[in-house]
């Protein structure tokens, strides 16, 4: 982009007629009645633009530069105060604008023609969202153009530009979580190199963050929208406390109880063939398949006090079932058993037989092989196993509600604040057990990074 | 063609329906002249540097610092102090689509400062930031001395470091003497500030070649708890928003005095290692159009711009981005014009 | 049947047993802001938030000062905000009994009223017209448009109004775009409160105007009003026709409305201004009695509770501290400073037991201090302010209002996070905030010592 | 090192399928190297699963001294088996991989690391000890795992083609490595392979398994020199396998001759064998020539030095000279 220089006659005539023409309809507007032509503010910019006049014929000023800003005073001058609400807000919007233009310029002359288009169509892209769509938000346009001429020349700092404006315009309920978002995704898509140019796999990318991102966005505005008072006040106040708590210690209980028959059911399983094994893989997804509060239902219909065998453990044991802690523990093993079985099986499916083979041709009887091989190798497995099963009996809603309504668990507890108190005072509450969540997510995955795999470490290559 | 463009509107007008939150959409700027001054000034004094003439720039420099003295205090004071700008500034854009002129009102400053600071340069905090300005100017009066303490190489000496403590002990009586007459928050942000600042003074005069470069960083640890604060809604007072707030603030009034006293000891010390919008600034800087460039074939390495730089910002000609605040005082001292002051549009990211 | 009579008869005595206490902005000319509850039931805590779906997102939203009123035996608030709407809230079941929505945003607190045995909440709203309510069902009784409307009307700022010895006074102030800056006018409307007949309309100055207050003294009764500019007067109301009795000119700006004692024979009034002095007067005479100066301006209204017999002052400040002095002579009793700029005018009421003050400040907590020594019983943490200290938004303060209730004496607080907060002072309650103690400051200090000791290491590994 | 018994298969059978293998009778005297031959699918590796106790044996007896393996399970045999992949534990480091075996056996802690610092040092492979075994390399790899199975000192140590896709130079590497750990420790090792080079590098006796079927078990040697059928010889690399009437023997049988036993004469020489060179194939150490007798026989092939093979040119004609006696012939009809 480089502009060929305008003839002698064209540099001496050209802002001598624009100074004449702005003279000229400044009088005649003025006798019309369309401007003051006797205001401060006009008659500042018709010397400004004399002035301007003369540093350009005396080749003092770039002509570009100098045309252009002539040409913006002019027009600001004359009709910018019919444009904008007010002369004052014309005269903000002609500073800006010269800014606008000055970065422009530079950008067209000294980047490549993709970035002056880009710097163009951000432009009207600005004008059309704050002038036209927002009726009229000058003080914001204001901002975006300032904001346009600092990151123009460079399409990374464009992108976190756009990706601010539409963040806080167009998704404004939301503002501050979709900006974070954006600024997640936006270094990632930018700084994502492949060995070879491979726009399909950027497309992808981009695309799946957005994906992604769209369903992060509540978890964020949960959290966004908490203060820290008001989580600590959710920790303070003692039914809340006591859910958590009760939700802690119920689905520690159950993954416990998972953990003792379903490690070695997994490890059966993926050991040993066996008739109708498949049938057994199928009946593991059973939880997973029925809804919850199905399963609800079909334990009270069997552990249920007034029925045959909830009864008979009433009376031979003590043991309360449905609306009892017990009951609680149970609904929850129910609900995590596959989230428990299906991770571990795959976990000891990836342990080879011929490991545990070659631990019992070195002496070591089938137990020992399980208990110092086989155990932990598949430690990280059966960890995110553990884990898992205990995410999913601690949300537990359907089954546990039916179970065991009073004490309530976490979810429980959510669902009655919500019933009596409605959104805005139930929101601390789960923000508290998302972060919660996230924390103790955030912690075991540092965890399960310790544990030994079958995979070698990264960094200890010989 | 018009169906498509009505289909356009229509999908448009649905995508961005939520622009129509604006309430007060045609209400002009008229009976808020603040922020536009606001915008108009910093701007002007942004660019300022840009024009002065190059013989008595440092001259034109101290007007430009008056300037903008006398523009914080009377003309966006209520934007202001150092940590209330972050503050401001995420509190204006939540006030986008809401109340624009609220927007523009709170984001203007910080908006301003960063858009010079990415195509002038640095040079708010060397022509403009009131702060620095007091610092300098205090600076002064102990400026001989320290010049030739750094061009000892920063020698531990017992004077600086019985000053030190002399700093320490008025923090400590003043912070009993305030202890006693106010409430105070984790609000109080200042108090912490000065304290650490006292701490860094402590710990310079012992052995400043060691901890000089060090502690900067503590500046971007200053930026984050001051966003952090902003994001959880503290309202974190600002540590030499004093003279800005038209505001009774004993917490302020007290790291104000220990800002001055510090600065009289090692210079421009807030910028150097507390000033939260320092980082901001320098990362704007450093994808600025513009920028000071060292000629090296010129380039005697005679040292004489590292003696003239109070944030200790040039080595032998070569600039620290990170730590420049554009003051030019390099510029005009270099006796073989190796330093000049240059546009470059294609200047890549650093 | 006898049952349902019995019921509607019981209820028609409690709803004329209504308080009529609350029938000035502050529930009375000395401005204590607390309504005694005799037969008290349980007030449970309650953080209610409202959002329009049609005009604003949640938050934007500052909220004026509340009035309660005993309906039916149970306390219930009246509280309007910007989002245009005024809410009736039953406070002890927790319940909003109406909503009513007017055309502008309302920044003065309503004032509800006993007239002609039904209650009645008046309320003025920035859309220059005065609504009256029917307390129990939202009721519109009649309106009535005080500024007629014009083009060139810019923002409306209309006050609390006064229901005093059987006329219903309201000032206002809209900006006239089209009239020069020392023209703007100011005026005090008088209207009967049976129909809303506009009965006199008074000039009072040319600038925003507080809301009047009315009280008796030496056996007459007055209507006081100061102007923002600093203009206060006095109209004597006994005749037709209100007549200007005196005028003070107060040395700055004058940010509250006139608090003013009552019950004694020669009742002070006093004000504070943003030169920093709070002045009390004569009430009859309007000469001076005595004057003190606070560190900063005094941001709201006074207020004037009986202590022990005597009377005292106590009033907030821009410097962060709340001021309690002698109404006799203007002696300090007290001075305690808080954690931000005391915006507020002071709650005095009888904590079960105690006599304590109430203030808001801008430290976004709700202090409850003991009124004899000025000790800090207890904070409110009220939530992080949408709007704190913008020139436009602070020509009027909400301040809490209190319902005493022995022990369960409750808060009422529209904070500025566009929630109104129902605070149990004398149980606990969830917001409470963590006393910070001298001691708690110099642990603080410590432990930043600490950490930036810590950091050290952190900051020199890289190196 | 005395307590080593000799391994004694009698009769020993076991039948997947179609495939039989066995039945087997073998003995392998103590701290022999016994090196088995056979190629893909001859059941050696079933063999030494039998052996070590992953497949029990329906019938014939193996005794080790004088115990018999048969209702043994594996860890009770005191057989260390190294399967072709080495199967390290990669979460253990390999110094934690030689110890495994040794947490079964009632040793001090001290006497266990001694026991791996010896085999450690013995191997070579001491700079590993503290390296994860998922990092080590793939001839590394093999020396941990046969360390690991020697390291309970077990009777009979069994290799299942321990060189396998290992590169030339680690092959020999680990050749020599093992031949000196055989030296020292002396352990009877069952040798597996396909590698007919290994045999003769390492082994002091030798079998030859085909479909199942023991054909041959001698010295490495004699194996080599002598294979029992045809069908050995052909698997054991044997050139000119021709009927023996091309050697002079009897028409209906075949015959072979090694070409390391066919030597050049000068031409006319009395009992030699005149003959043109077809062809000459350099295979870098020597040089193979192949040549068919004028008397119309097929062609034999021969092995000659590079010095003695450069005056010839295919189409020369030569003499060719052989001792009868190394001229092996099998009662295997040949049908013409």
């Amino acid at each position: 982009m480089h502009r060929n220089p305008p003839s002698p006659l064209v540099r001496r005539l050209l802002p001598l007629l624009l100074f004449a023409s702005h003279t000229g309809l400044h009088i005649m507007l003025g006798l019309a009645g369309w401007i003051e032509p006797f205001e401060l503010f006009n008659l500042m910019l018709l010397t400004v633009g004399a002035v301007l006049c003369l540093l350009v014929l005396t080749e003092r000023a770039d002509y570009f530069m100098g045309m252009a800003a002539m040409f913006l005073i002019a027009a600001h001058a004359l009709i910018g105060h019919h444009l904008a609400p007010d002369a004052l807000t014309s005269g903000a919007i002609l500073v800006v604008n010269l800014l606008t233009v000055y970065a422009g310029y530079h950008i067209f002359e000294a980047l490549p023609l993709r970035y002056g288009l880009a710097f163009a169509v951000s432009y009207a892209l600005l004008f059309e969202l704050f002038i036209r769509r927002m009726s009229h938000a000058e003080p914001l346009f204001m901002l975006a153009l300032m904001g346009l001429a600092a990151t123009g020349r460079r399409f990374r700092m464009l992108a976190c530009f756009w990706a601010l404006v539409l963040a806080f315009t167009v998704c404004q309920p939301y503002a501050w979580e979709t900006a974070l978002l954006f600024l997640l995704i936006l270094p990632a898509v930018f700084s994502a190199r492949a060995s070879v140019r491979n726009p399909v796999a950027r497309a992808g990318l981009l695309a799946g963050l957005a994906f992604l991102s769209a369903l992060m966005l509540p978890v964020l505005v949960l959290i966004l929208a908490q203060t820290p008072q008001s989580i600590a006040a959710v920790l303070e106040a003692p039914d809340a406390r006591d859910a958590l708590l009760l939700t802690v210690g119920t689905a520690t209980l159950a993954t416990l109880i998972l953990a003792v028959f379903g490690i070695p059911l997994a490890y059966a399983l993926s050991r040993l063939s066996f008739q109708g094994k498949t049938l057994v893989l199928t009946l593991m997804d059973v939880p997973i398949v029925i809804p919850q509060s199905v399963a609800g239902i079909a334990l009270l219909m069997v552990f249920g006090r007034t029925q045959p065998l909830g009864s008979a453990l009433l009376n031979q044991f003590g043991l309360t079932l449905d609306g009892a802690l017990p009951g609680i523990v149970l609904a929850q093993v129910f609900v995590a058993l596959p989230f428990m079985i299906k991770p571990a099986l795959a976990a000891f499916d990836a342990v080879p037989p011929s490991l545990e083979l070659a631990a019992r041709h070195l002496g070591a009887n089938a137990w020992g092989a399980f208990g110092r091989l086989t155990l932990p190798l598949a430690a990280r497995g059966l960890f995110l196993a553990l884990v898992l099963a205990w995410a999913r009996a601690a949300g537990e809603f359907g089954a546990v509600y039916f179970m065991t309504a009073s004490p309530a668990v976490a979810p429980i507890a959510v669902f009655n604040r919500f019933e009596r108190v409605g959104l805005t005072e139930t929101a601390p509450l789960v923000a508290v057990i998302l972060l919660f969540s996230l924390v103790l997510f955030f912690v075991l995955q540092c965890v399960a990074r310790v544990i030994p795999t079958l995979h070698a470490p990264e960094g200890d290559l010989p | 063609m018009n169906d498509i463009l009505s289909a356009a509107e229509t999908w448009l007008s649905g995508a961005f329906g939520n622009i129509k939150l604006v309430e007060k959409a045609m209400m002009g700027l008229e009976g808020s002249y603040v922020e536009l001054l606001t915008i108009l000034s910093l701007g002007l004094l942004a660019v300022l540097p840009a024009i002065v003439p190059a013989q008595r720039r440092q001259r034109w420099r101290h007007l430009n610092q008056a300037f903008g003295i006398i523009i914080f205090i009377y003309v966006v004071f209520t934007c202001l102090g150092v940590f209330g700008m972050i503050r401001n500034f995420q509190r204006g854009l939540s006030e986008i689509g809401r109340e624009n002129i609220v927007a523009l009102y709170y984001c203007s400053v910080p908006a301003t400062i960063l858009v010079t600071s990415m195509l002038f340069g640095p040079a708010f905090c060397g022509w403009i930031c009131p702060t620095g300005a007091l610092q300098e100017w205090i600076g002064l009066l102990t400026g001989r001395w320290n010049r030739k303490r750094k061009a000892a190489g920063y020698p531990f000496s017992r004077a600086a470091f019985a000053a030190a403590l002399g700093v320490a002990a008025i923090f400590l009586l003043w912070m009993m003497h305030l202890s006693r007459t106010r409430m105070f928050f984790v609000e109080d942000a200042s108090i912490y500030w000065s304290e650490v600042l006292v701490l860094i003074v402590l710990l310079l005069v012992w052995n400043m070649r060691r901890w000089d470069r060090p502690l900067r960083r503590l500046r971007l640890l200053s930026f984050i708890l001051v966003a952090a604060a902003s994001a959880l809604s503290l309202r974190v007072t600002s540590p030499v928003h004093l003279g800005f707030a038209k505001v009774y603030d004993p917490a302020s009034l007290l790291s104000t005095v220990m800002v001055i006293l510090a600065t009289l000891v090692i210079p421009r010390v807030w910028c150097r290692y507390l000033c939260p919008w320092r980082s901001a600034i320098a990362w704007a800087g450093r994808h600025s159009v513009r920028a000071i460039v060292l000629d090296s074939a010129a380039c005697t390495r005679c040292g004489i711009c590292d003696g003239v730089c109070d944030v200790d910002a040039v080595t032998k000609g070569v600039i620290d981005s990170k730590e420049c605040h554009f003051c030019m005082k390099c510029v005009d001292a270099c006796p073989h014009r190796a330093l000049s002051i240059q546009d470059d549009w294609r200047r890549p990211c650093a | 049947m006898r049952l349902t009579l019995f019921t509607t008869g019981v209820l028609l005595t409690a709803v004329l047993r209504t308080q009529a206490d609350w029938s000035a902005s502050r529930g009375s000319a000395q401005g204590t802001a607390a309504l005694r509850w005799e037969n008290p039931g349980a007030l449970e805590e309650w953080h209610y938030a409202w959002k329009t779906q049609v005009r604003y997102k949640p938050g934007l939203a500052v909220w004026a000062s509340p009035a309660l009123a005993l309906l039916d035996g149970r306390p219930v608030a009246f509280i309007g905000g910007f989002d245009q709407t005024l809410h009736a809230l039953d406070l002890s079941t927790k319940r909003v009994l109406w909503r009513h929505m007017s055309n502008a945003g309302i920044s003065a607190a309503p004032v509800t009223g006993e007239f002609q045995g039904r209650c009645i909440v008046f309320i003025a709203s920035n859309d220059r017209t005065l609504y009256a309510l029917d307390a129990r069902t939202g009721t519109v009784l009649w309106t009535r448009e005080l500024a007629p409307a014009s083009p060139s009307l810019g923002d409306a700022d209309f006050t609390s109004p006064l229901l005093f010895g059987g006329r219903l006074y309201v000032a206002g102030f809209v900006y006239d775009r089209a009239l020069a800056r020392s023209q703007q006018r100011a005026w005090l409307y008088v209207l009967d409160p049976a129909d809303g007949r506009l009965l006199q309309r008074l000039e009072i100055g040319n600038g925003f105007v507080s809301e009047p207050v009315g009280y008796t003294a030496g056996g007459k009764t007055y209507i006081a009003i100061a102007a923002r500019k600093g203009l206060l007067q006095s109209f004597a109301v006994d005749g037709d026709t209100p007549q200007r009795a005196w005028t003070f000119q107060m040395p700055h700006e004058v940010l509250g409305a006139p608090a003013v004692e009552t019950g004694v024979p020669e009742p002070v009034l006093v004000l504070g201004s943003k030169y920093g002095n709070l002045i009390a007067l004569d009430a009859a005479t309007g000469r001076e009695r005595w004057k003190r100066m606070a560190g900063n301006w005094f941001d709201n209204s006074a207020c004037i509770g009986q202590l022990d017999g005597t009377n005292v002052v106590f009033a907030g400040s821009h410097d962060y501290a709340v001021y309690a002095l002698r109404a006799a002579d203007g002696s300090l009793l007290w001075r305690q400073p808080l954690g931000g700029e005391v915006h507020s005018a002071p709650a005095f009421f009888d904590l079960n037991g105690t006599p304590a003050v109430l203030v808001a400040a801008l430290d976004n907590h709700l202090h409850t201090l003991d009124a004899r020594t000025g000790r800090v019983l207890t904070s409110y943490f009220t939530g992080r302010p949408v709007w704190d200290k913008i020139n436009k938004g602070e020509n009027r303060w909400g301040s809490p209002v209190v319902i005493e209730a022995g022990p369960s004496t409750a808060a009422l607080y529209g904070s500025f996070n566009a929630t109104v907060y129902l605070l149990p002072l004398a149980a606990p309650c969830s917001l409470q905030a963590r006393a910070r103690s001298v001691r708690g400051l110099w642990i603080s200090l410590g432990v930043v010592a600490l950490a930036f000791g810590l950091t050290l290491p952190v900051l020199t590994r890289r190196t | 090192m005395n307590d080593t018994p000799a391994l004694m298969l009698d009769c020993m059978l076991h039948r997947v399928g179609n495939f039989r293998l066995g039945p087997l009778s073998l003995v392998i005297p103590a701290h022999a190297w016994f090196m088995l031959l056979g190629p893909s699918g001859s059941g050696k590796t079933t063999f030494l699963r039998l052996l070590a106790g992953v497949i029990p044996a329906p019938s014939g007896a193996i005794r080790l001294g004088d115990r018999d393996l048969g209702p043994l399970p594996p860890e009770a045999r005191r057989v260390a088996y190294v399967s072709q992949h080495g199967d390290l534990f990669p979460h253990l480091t390999v110094a934690e991989n030689i110890a495994f075996g040794l947490h079964f056996k009632p040793l001090s802690r001290s006497a266990r690391a001694d026991q791996v610092h010896r085999l450690l040092h013995l191997f070579g492979i001491a700079h590993l000890a503290s390296r994860r075994a998922a990092n080590v390399s793939g001839g590394e790899g093999r020396r941990v795992a046969i360390a690991r199975a020697l390291a309970p000192e077990p009777a009979l140590l069994l290799l299942d083609e321990p060189f396998g896709m290992l590169d030339p130079n680690g092959r020999t590497e680990l050749q020599d490595c093992l031949a000196g750990v055989h030296r020292e420790l002396g352990t009877t090792t069952l040798h597996v392979t396909h590698d007919r080079e290994e045999a003769w590098t390492l082994g002091t006796r030798c079998g030859v398994l085909l479909d199942g079927q023991l054909v041959q078990e001698g010295t490495v040697e004699r194996v080599f020199r002598r294979p029992a059928s045809r069908a050995a010889a052909r698997f054991l690399g044997a050139l000119n396998i021709l009927p023996a009437s091309a050697f002079g023997g009897p028409a209906d049988r075949w015959g072979m001759l090694r070409p390391e036993h066919i030597s050049l004469a000068p031409i006319g020489k009395p009992g030699t064998v005149p003959a043109v060179i077809t062809a000459i194939r350099d295979r870098g150490n020597l040089v193979e020539i192949e040549a068919r007798p004028e008397s119309g026989a097929p062609a034999l092939r021969l092995h000659a030095d590079w010095q003695q093979a450069r005056p010839y040119q295919p189409g020369a004609r030569i003499a060719l000279h052989w001792n009868p006696e190394h001229v092996v012939v099998w009662e295997e009809p040949c049908h013409e």
